[in-house]
C-alpha cells in the first residue's frame, strides 16, 4: 500500500510524544518523524524507552501526551487492532504465542476477518503457513502446537506474521537477539526488499554492526529523551554509544593470568534423546568456558540437564572430584551450581513480587537464618546489587514485572551472584543487555572467574565468546563438535563447528 | 380474649411442597381465630441453619414459634431462651426427640406407629400379600423414615398375614428426584421379580412412580408410599400408581393455631390427657409428652377420592 | 495436523481406557450392566450434564469457569415452568426459546460483570452461584412446580416408549454435541475461545475481541443450563427452587475435567468431554446396580474423579516428555 | 516500602470501605445492629471461617485452591466425637491434637496428589470433597453424635459466659490469625509460599522446593479444618455427617477472594482475608435481624460476594495502573 501522497511527507510524524508509568516519567517530549521507505533505528540503554515508544505506535500504549500524524493526517491508536487497521505492525521484544495453538493458526491469528461463525481454512492456512515459514527460511512444522519451540523459533513465527500481514509500518523490538547469523542474514534480505517496496521499518537493537548493516537513520534515546537523530553514515561507532549512556565505553579486556585451578566440573557422555548426545567436557576452577553454536543446538538442554530440570538419561557428572547424580535444581544449588536461564519472561521472574525478594529469592538462609526473615538483611543485599549492576527502578519494592526488559536481566544475574556459586552457568545472559552494562557484565564475570569461580557461559554472540572464553565449545544438532583454546578461537573456526553437518538449520525436535 | 397474637412456623427448609400445605392450615386456621401468621425457612434443611432464625423471632417478639425441627438437639439453647420469654413453642411435623424439654408441645399427624403396617398392609392389598418387595427411603439418617421402616420390617416379620411378602432391599434416594430414580432403576434391574416398592418420602414415591411410567410396567411392579396428592395426581389418573397414603399436612397447621390460641387465652391447659375440641377435627387428646395428632389413621388416596385434595 | 492430533488422541484415550476398564469391572461382577436395557438407563441419566458440559468446556477452554450452571439451570426451569403454569395455554415448544433465551441473560450477566470488573470468574459466578438460586426462591415463592403444571408432550420428550429407541431428550444432546464440536474446531470465534485462553495477557495484542469473546462463551454457557433446565423438567415432571440444579456444577465442571479440559485454558475437546460425562454417568448408573449402600456412593464418585484423571495423566505424560516442565509448573 | 505497601493498603482499603458502609446501612435501619451485644453475635458466628481462611488463603496464595475443606472439617469432626462417644474418659483437650492431626493427614492427601500426579488442585479437592464426606458416612454409620456425646468442658469453650467478654472459640481464632500473619509474612517458608503462587514454573529454578511448600500449605489447610472440625462440634454441640462442614468451602473461598486473595496466586494478605470474614460475619448477621425472609438470603449473599469485589477492585485500580494491563488479562 503505497501512499500516493508526497514523498517528503513523513509516514509517521510524532510530537511531543510523553509516557508515565504510575508517576515514572519513561518517555519524555519525544518528536519524531518516520519516512516512508527508511530503515530506522532506535538506540539507547536499558530502560531508555524503545519499547515504550514502540509499544505507543503499535497502540498497546496510549501516550499520556503528544500527537501522532499518518501521512500528515492526526491520528489516535487507541489499540494494536486499530494500529493493524492503520497498518501498523509491531514484533514485541517478549515473543508472543499462543502455545495450545498450531503455528499456522498463531500465524493468521487476528488477521482474518468476517463472521465470527466463518468457517476455518484450516487447508489454505496451512498452505499460507508454509510459504512464509519457506520465505524465512524456517523449517518448522506448521501443525505442531507452538508449545515447546525454542523462543528463536518462536521469534521466526512472529517475523513470518509480520510480513504476511502487508504493513506500511512493520517495527522490531530487538528481533534479532535471538536468532542466527543465517537466520539474521535472511531477515535483513527481507527488510530490505519491504524497504525497497516503500514500507518503513523501524529496528530496535543493541547489536551497533547489525544497526549499520542494515539502517538507513538511527535514532537514540537515553532516560526517555530523544537524544538524537541521524543518519547512520554521520555517526561513528564512538559517537552512538556516547549518546546513548552520555559517557565514553571503556573497551572490555579479559584480564590475563587468572590461574586456572583443577577440574570443578567434569560432565562425561550426557546424553538425553531427543535433544543432545554424548557431551563430555571438563571446567575448572577460574576458567570461562564458552558454550557457542546456533540456536537449537541443544546448548539450553544440556543446561537444563546439569542444573536438574531435566536430568539427562544417561551420563555421568563429576563436581569437584565426586561423581553426583543431581535429580532437581534444589540439588544442583547445594552442590554450588548457578543456572541464569535464558528466557526470563518464563522461569525469571516472580511478576507479582518485589525487586528485593525477586533478588534474595536464591539466598534464603541468607536473608532468613533461623528461617524467619530479616528484612534489613534483605535490603542491604538488594540495594547492594542494584547499585553495582545500576538496575533502574523506582523502589525496591516495586513488583519486577515493571523493569525494563533489560534491568529484568541485571535484577536475576544480581540473585545468582549473590549465591556466590562455584560453577555458573550463564545462558544467554547479555541477550536484550546495552552495550554500556554489557561491558559491566564482562567485567563481573571476569572477576568471578579470577575469584575461582568456574563459569560455563552459552552465548550466541561470537564476539562475546571471543573476549571473554579461555577455551569455546562449540554445539551442533546436540552434540560437541569443538573445543577451541582461546588462541584458535575466530568467528570462522566457531561457525565452521556450529553449522549443521546436514546443511538444513536445525529445528524444534 | 386476645385473638390477635403473632404466630410464626419455621418449615425444615424452603421450597418444600410439603410445608406449602402445612402453612396453609395455619393461614386458614388464622383468618379465624384472627391471629397473625408468618412462615420462614432456611434455604437448605442444614441442622445449625435454623437457628438465626429462632433468635430473630424472637427479638421480633413473635407469641408463638411452630418448628419443624431440623436436628433434634441443635436448637435446645435458642429454644430454650424464647421459652424463657414466654414465647409458646411447638414442635409441629417432626418432634425433638429426646429433647422434648425443650418445646411445649408436639403436634404430629397421626400416631407414627401405625404408619408402618398401614403401608405394609397397603402394599399387601395391592399385590396380593405375595412377592418381593423393597423399600426407597429418604436419607439415610432420616429419624421420622427409619422409625417407619423398623415399624414395617417388624411388622411384615411377625404377622402371618404378610408371610409371602419378602423384603428384599432398602435403598435410600437421599430425597433427590435424580439419586431416587437412578436407586430405582437399580432396583428394577437387581431383582427382576420384584412387584413392589413402598417408597414412605413424597420425593422418592414420586420419582419411583416416574420409573415405573416411563418403563410403562405399572402392572407387574406396584408403587406405593407416602406422597402429596399434588404431585401423586397424574400417576392416579394414568394408573401408574393405584394408591397411596398421607395424612393431611393442612390439619397440622390448622390444629396448631387454634391449639396456640387457647393455651394463651387459657381455654385450653397444656397438660397429658386434657381433651378438647377442634372445628373440622372435632375432639383432640393431648397425649403423652403432649404430643397431639390431627388423625388416628393415615388417609389412603385413590382414583375414586384424589380430586378432593387441593394440596 | 500429526503433532497436536497425536496429542489430542492420547488424552481422550486416557478416559477412553477408563471407561472401558470400569464398565469391564462392572460388567463381570453384574452382566447386565452390558445390556442393552442399561445403556438406555445411562443415556437417559447423561443428557442434562452432557449439554451444561458442551458450556462449561468452552468456558473453561477460554480460562474461565462458571459455576453458576446449577443455579441458572434452576433459574432458567423455573421461570419456563411458572409460565405453563400461568399460561397452560402456551404451546409447550415455546419453553424452549424461553429457557434458553433466559440462561443466556444470566450468563450474559456472569461475562459482564467479569470483564467490567475484571473480576475472576470463579468467584463472580460463586457470587451468581448463590444470586440466581435466590431469585429463583423469589421468582417461585419459594414454591415447588409440580407435575400437572408441566405439559405433558414435554414430559413425554423424556418417557422412552418402546416405539422409538431413543427419547428426544437424547437426540437434543446428541445435536447440541455435533454443534459444539463444529463451534469449537471449525468456526474462528471457536478458535478464539482457544486463543484466548492460551493466552489471555496476549490475546487484546492480537486483536482478538477480548470482551466479545468472553461474552460469546458465558453466554453459551448459559444458553445451554437453560436447555439443560426447561429438560429438566421435561426429565423429572417438576420444578423446585431449591432441589432443581442444587450441586449441579460440581458434576459439570468434574465431567468437563475428566474429559481433558486444562483448567489452565486453551486445551480441550468434545470428544473428551462427552467420554467424560459418559464416564460419570456408568458410574452412577453402576453403585446402585451393585447394590452399594448410599453411605459409601460420594465416596466413590470422588474417588472415580480422582483414578480417572491419574489414568489419564498418566497416559497422556507417556510421550509428551517435551512439555512436562511446562505442565508440571501448571499442575 | 512505599510502592507495594501502597498497593496492599489499597486493596484492603475497598473491602475496609464495604464492611463499614454495610454496618452503616443496617444500624440505620436497626440501631441494635452496632451493639456491643450484637457484635458478640458475629464473633461467634466467624470463628470457624476464619480459621479456615487462614489455611485457605495460603493455598490459593501457592495458586492451588482447596475445595474439601467443608469434607475434611466435617470428617475430622466426626472421628473426634467418635473418639469422644467411645471413649468418655478421654480429656476434652486431647481432641484438639485428634482433630488438627486428622486435618493435616487429609491435607497431606490432597497435596500429594497434586504433586505426585500433577493434577490441578481445583479437581483435585473437588475429588476428594465426595470422598471425605463419603468417608465421614462410613465412619460413622451415617448416624449424628449427639450432644450428650459431646464433652461439657469443650462446648463451654463457645458459650460466652459473663466471666470473660470473649469465649475461647473466639481467642483461639486470633491466634490462629496472628500465626498466619507471621508465617506468611516473615518466615522463609511463607515468603516461597509467594514465590511458588508468583511463578511456578520458575519456582524450582530458584531451588525453592517445590514439592515441600505445597505439601505445607495443603497439609495447614487441612490441619485448620480439623482445629474448625472440633471447634464446630464445640460450638454446635453436634456433629452430622450430612450437614456439618457442608457448603463450608463456598463461604471460606468467598472470604479469602472477598479479603483480596489473587485466585492466579502470589497475591494476598492476612489482613484482607480477616476483613473479608468479617464482612461475611456481618451479612449473615444481619440479615435475620432485618426480618429478611430465608427466600432472599442467598439472593443478597450473592450480591455482598459481587459488590465486595467490585468496590475492592475499583478502589485498587485507582492509582496502580501500571499493572492494569497485567490483571486485566487475569482477570
Ligand atoms: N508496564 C509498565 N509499567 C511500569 N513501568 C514500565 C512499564 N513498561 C515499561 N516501564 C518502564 O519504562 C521504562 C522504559 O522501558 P522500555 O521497555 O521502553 O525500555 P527499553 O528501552 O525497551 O529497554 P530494553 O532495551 O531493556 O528493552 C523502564 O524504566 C521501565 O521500567
Ligand atoms: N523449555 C523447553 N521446553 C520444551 N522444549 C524445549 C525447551 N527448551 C528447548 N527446547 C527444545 O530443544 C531444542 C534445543 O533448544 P535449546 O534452547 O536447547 O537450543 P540452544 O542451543 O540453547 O538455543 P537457544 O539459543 O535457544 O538456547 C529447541 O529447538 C527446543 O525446541
Ligand atoms: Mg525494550
Ligand atoms: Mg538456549
Amino acid at each position: 500500500m503505497t501512499d500516493a501522497s508526497a514523498p517528503d511527507l513523513p509516514l509517521i510524524s510524532a510530537r511531543g510524544i510523553s509516557k508515565s508509568f504510575a508517576a515514572i516519567e519513561v518517555l519524555r517530549d519525544v518528536d519524531l518523524d518516520l519516512r516512508r521507505g527508511e530503515i530506522h533505528a532506535l538506540l539507547g540503554e536499558n530502560g531508555a524507552g524503545k519499547s515504550t515508544f514502540a509499544k505507543i505506535l503499535a497502540g498497546v500504549h496510549r501516550p499520556s501526551r503528544g500527537t501522532l500524524a499518518l501521512n500528515g493526517e492526526p491520528v489516535e491508536i487507541h489499540t494494536p487492532i486499530a494500529a493493524q487497521r492503520l497498518g501498523i505492525t509491531l514484533i514485541h521484544q517478549e515473543p508472543i504465542s499462543f502455545p495450545d495453538l498450531s503455528v499456522a493458526e498463531n500465524l493468521v491469528l487476528g488477521r482474518t476477518r468476517g463472521s465470527p461463525l466463518a468457517p476455518v481454512p484450516w487447508i489454505e492456512m496451512a498452505r499460507e503457513a508454509r510459504r512464509l515459514m519457506d520465505l524465512l527460511g524456517v523449517k518448522i512444522d506448521v501443525n505442531r502446537p507452538m508449545r515447546g519451540l525454542s523462543i528463536a523459533d518462536q521469534q521466526m513465527v512472529e517475523i513470518a506474521r509480520a510480513l504476511a500481514s502487508d504493513s506500511r509500518l512493520i517495527i522490531m523490538d530487538e528481533p534479532t537477539a535471538p536468532l542466527t547469523p543465517k537466520e539474521v542474514e535472511t531477515l535483513f534480505g527481507i527488510a530490505r526488499r519491504l524497504r525497497n517496496e516503500g514500507r518503513t521499518i523501524v529496528f530496535i537493537s543493541h547489536r551497533l554492526e547489525e544497526v549499520r548493516q542494515l539502517c538507513d537513520r538511527v535514532t537514540i534515546f537515553r532516560d526517555g529523551n530523544k537524544i538524537a537523530t541521524d543518519d547512520i553514515a554521520n555517526l561513528s561507532d564512538g559517537d552512538i554509544i556516547r549518546l546513548m549512556i552520555g559517557r565514553p565505553l571503556r573497551e572490555y579486556m579479559k584480564k590475563q593470568g587468572t590461574t586456572i585451578g583443577e577440574v570443578a566440573l567434569k560432565v562425561e557422555h550426557l546424553s538425553s534423546p531427543g535433544l543432545f548426545s554424548d557431551i563430555s567436557f571438563e571446567l575448572r576452577k577460574g576458567e570461562i568456558v564458552g558454550l557457542g553454536g546456533l540456536v537449537g543446538a541443544g546448548r539450553t538442554d544440556v543446561a537444563r540437564a546439569i542444573f536438574g530440570v531435566a536430568p539427562a538419561q544417561s551420563g555421568t557428572i563429576t563436581i569437584d572430584g565426586k561423581a553426583v547424580t543431581i535429580a532437581s535444581p534444589s540439588q544442583a544449588i547445594g552442590l554450588g551450581l548457578a543456572y541464569v536461564s535464558e528466557d526470563r519472561a518464563i522461569s525469571g521472574i516472580f511478576r507479582t513480587l518485589s525487586v528485593e525478594e525477586n533478588i534474595t529469592a536464591a539466598v534464603p538462609r541468607q536473608i532468613a537464618p533461623q528461617g524467619v526473615i530479616r528484612r534489613a538483611i534483605a535490603r542491604t543485599l538488594a540495594s547492594d546489587s542494584v547499585r553495582k549492576l545500576r538496575i533502574r527502578l523506582a523502589s525496591l519494592r516495586q513488583p519486577i514485572g515493571e523493569l525494563s526488559g533489560g534491568n529484568q536481566q541485571k535484577a536475576i544475574l544480581a540473585r545468582w551472584l549473590l549465591t556466590d556459586p562455584s560453577v555458573l552457568i550463564l545462558d544467554e545472559p547479555t541477550r536484550g543487555i546495552d552495550i554500556g552494562v554489557k561491558a559491566e557484565f564482562y567485567e563481573m564475570i571476569g572477576d568471578l572467574a579470577a575469584g575461582g569461580h568456574a563459569i560455563l557461559l552459552i552465548s550466541s554472540e561470537l564476539p562475546e565468546l571471543l573476549a571473554l572464553c579461555d577455551r569455546v565449545l562449540v554445539m551442533s544438532e546436540g552434540r560437541l563438535t569443538a573445543d577451541i583454546p582461546r588462541a584458535e578461537a575466530t568467528q570462522e573456526s566457531i561457525m565452521r563447528a556450529a553449522v549443521p553437518r546436514s546443511s538444513k538449520t536445525a529445528v524444534a525436535a | 380474649a386476645a385473638h390477635d397474637f403473632k404466630i410464626v412456623y419455621i418449615g425444615k427448609n424452603t421450597g418444600n411442597p410439603y410445608f406449602d400445605s402445612i402453612t396453609g392450615g395455619f393461614q386458614d386456621a388464622c383468618k379465624q381465630i384472627g391471629c397473625q401468621f408468618e412462615f420462614v425457612a432456611p434455604a437448605t434443611a442444614e441442622a445449625t441453619s435454623q437457628i438465626p432464625l429462632i433468635d430473630a423471632q424472637v427479638q421480633k417478639g413473635v407469641n408463638v414459634i411452630a418448628i419443624a425441627p431440623n436436628s433434634p438437639d441443635a436448637m435446645n439453647q435458642a429454644l430454650d431462651a424464647a421459652r424463657a420469654k414466654g414465647i409458646l413453642v411447638l414442635a409441629v411435623n417432626g418432634d425433638l426427640v429426646g429433647n422434648e424439654s425443650h418445646r411445649d408441645a408436639n403436634i404430629l399427624p397421626v400416631d407414627f406407629t401405625k404408619t408402618g403396617p398401614n403401608q405394609v398392609e397397603l402394599m399387601g392389598s395391592l399385590i396380593g400379600y405375595k412377592g418381593d418387595i423393597a423399600i426407597l427411603s429418604a436419607t439415610t439418617e432420616a429419624p421420622d423414615q427409619n422409625t417407619w421402616i423398623a415399624a414395617m420390617k417388624k411388622t411384615l416379620a411377625e404377622d402371618a398375614k404378610y408371610k409371602d411378602m419378602h423384603l428384599v432391599a432398602t435403598v435410600y434416594g437421599d430425597d433427590q428426584p435424580e439419586k431416587s430414580t437412578t436407586e430405582m432403576e437399580g432396583l428394577l434391574s437387581n431383582y427382576p421379580n420384584l412387584v413392589g416398592v413402598i417408597a414412605p418420602t413424597t420425593v422418592g414415591v414420586a420419582a419411583a412412580a416416574q420409573v415405573v411410567q416411563q418403563r410403562g410396567i405399572a402392572d407387574k411392579v406396584h408403587v406405593t408410599g407416602l406422597g402429596l396428592p399434588s404431585e401423586m395426581r397424574d400417576f392416579i389418573k394414568d394408573g401408574t400408581v393405584k394408591a397411596f397414603q398421607l395424612w393431611s399436612p393442612y390439619n397440622e397447621g390448622w390444629l396448631a393455631a387454634y391449639f396456640a390460641d387457647g393455651v394463651l387465652n387459657g381455654t385450653i391447659k397444656n397438660e397429658v390427657g386434657q381433651k378438647f375440641d377442634v372445628p373440622n377435627l372435632g375432639s383432640i387428646t393431648i397425649g403423652d409428652k403432649n404430643v397431639m395428632n390431627t388423625q388416628a389413621e393415615l388417609t389412603t388416596f385413590d382414583a375414586s377420592n384424589i380430586d378432593n385434595f387441593n394440596f | 495436523m500429526n503433532a497436536l492430533r497425536a496429542i489430542l488422541l492420547r488424552r481422550e484415550m486416557g478416559i477412553f481406557v477408563a471407561i472401558i476398564v470400569f464398565c469391564a469391572i462392572v460388567g463381570i461382577l453384574k452382566p447386565r450392566f452390558l445390556e442393552l436395557d442399561n445403556l438406555r438407563v445411562i443415556l437417559l441419566l447423561v443428557p442434562l450434564i452432557m449439554i451444561a458440559a458442551m458450556g462449561e468446556m468452552l468456558v473453561v477452554i477460554a480460562r474461565h469457569v462458571d459455576l453458576s450452571v446449577g443455579s441458572t439451570l434452576g433459574f432458567a426451569a423455573m421461570m419456563t415452568a411458572l409460565m405453563f403454569k400461568l399460561h397452560p395455554e402456551i404451546p409447550f415448544y415455546l419453553g424452549f426459546p424461553v429457557a434458553i433465551g433466559i440462561g443466556a441473560v444470566l450468563g450474559l450477566i456472569n461475562g459482564i460483570t467479569v470483564i467490567v470488573f475484571r473480576l475472576p470468574a470463579i468467584i463472580v459466578t460463586l457470587g451468581t452461584l448463590y444470586l440466581y438460586r435466590g431469585l429463583t426462591f423469589i421468582a417461585s415463592g419459594a414454591r415447588q412446580i409440580d407435575r400437572q403444571f408441566i405439559p405433558s408432550p414435554l414430559k413425554a420428550m423424556s418417557a422412552n416408549s418402546p416405539s422409538y429407541w431413543l427419547p428426544w431428550i437424547v437426540i437434543i444432546a446428541v445435536v447440541v454435541v455435533l454443534l459444539a464440536y463444529w463451534f469449537a474446531n471449525h468456526t474462528r470465534l471457536g478458535r478464539q475461545v482457544y486463543a484466548l485462553g492460551s493466552n489471555p495477557a496476549a490475546a487484546p495484542l492480537r486483536g482478538i475481541p477480548v470482551t466479545a469473546v468472553t461474552l460469546a462463551v458465558f453466554a453459551i454457557s448459559g444458553a445451554l443450563a437453560g436447555l439443560a433446565g426447561i429438560l429438566y423438567a421435561s426429565r423429572w415432571g417438576f420444578v423446585n427452587p431449591s432441589n432443581t440444579g442444587w450441586g449441579f456444577e460440581f458434576q459439570v465442571i468434574a465431567a468437563v475435567v475428566i474429559g481433558g479440559v486444562s483448567i489452565n485454558g486453551g486445551v480441550g475437546s468434545v470428544l473428551g468431554v462427552v467420554l467424560g460425562v459418559l464416564l460419570l454417568g456408568c458410574v452412577s448408573a453402576a453403585l446402585p446396580l451393585l447394590g452399594i449402600p448410599g453411605t459409601v456412593q460420594s465416596a466413590i464418585f470422588g474417588l472415580v474423579i480422582i483414578v480417572a484423571l491419574v489414568i489419564d495423566q498418566t497416559v497422556r505424560e507417556r510421550g509428551v516428555q517435551a512439555l512436562t516442565t511446562t505442565r508440571g509448573a501448571r499442575a
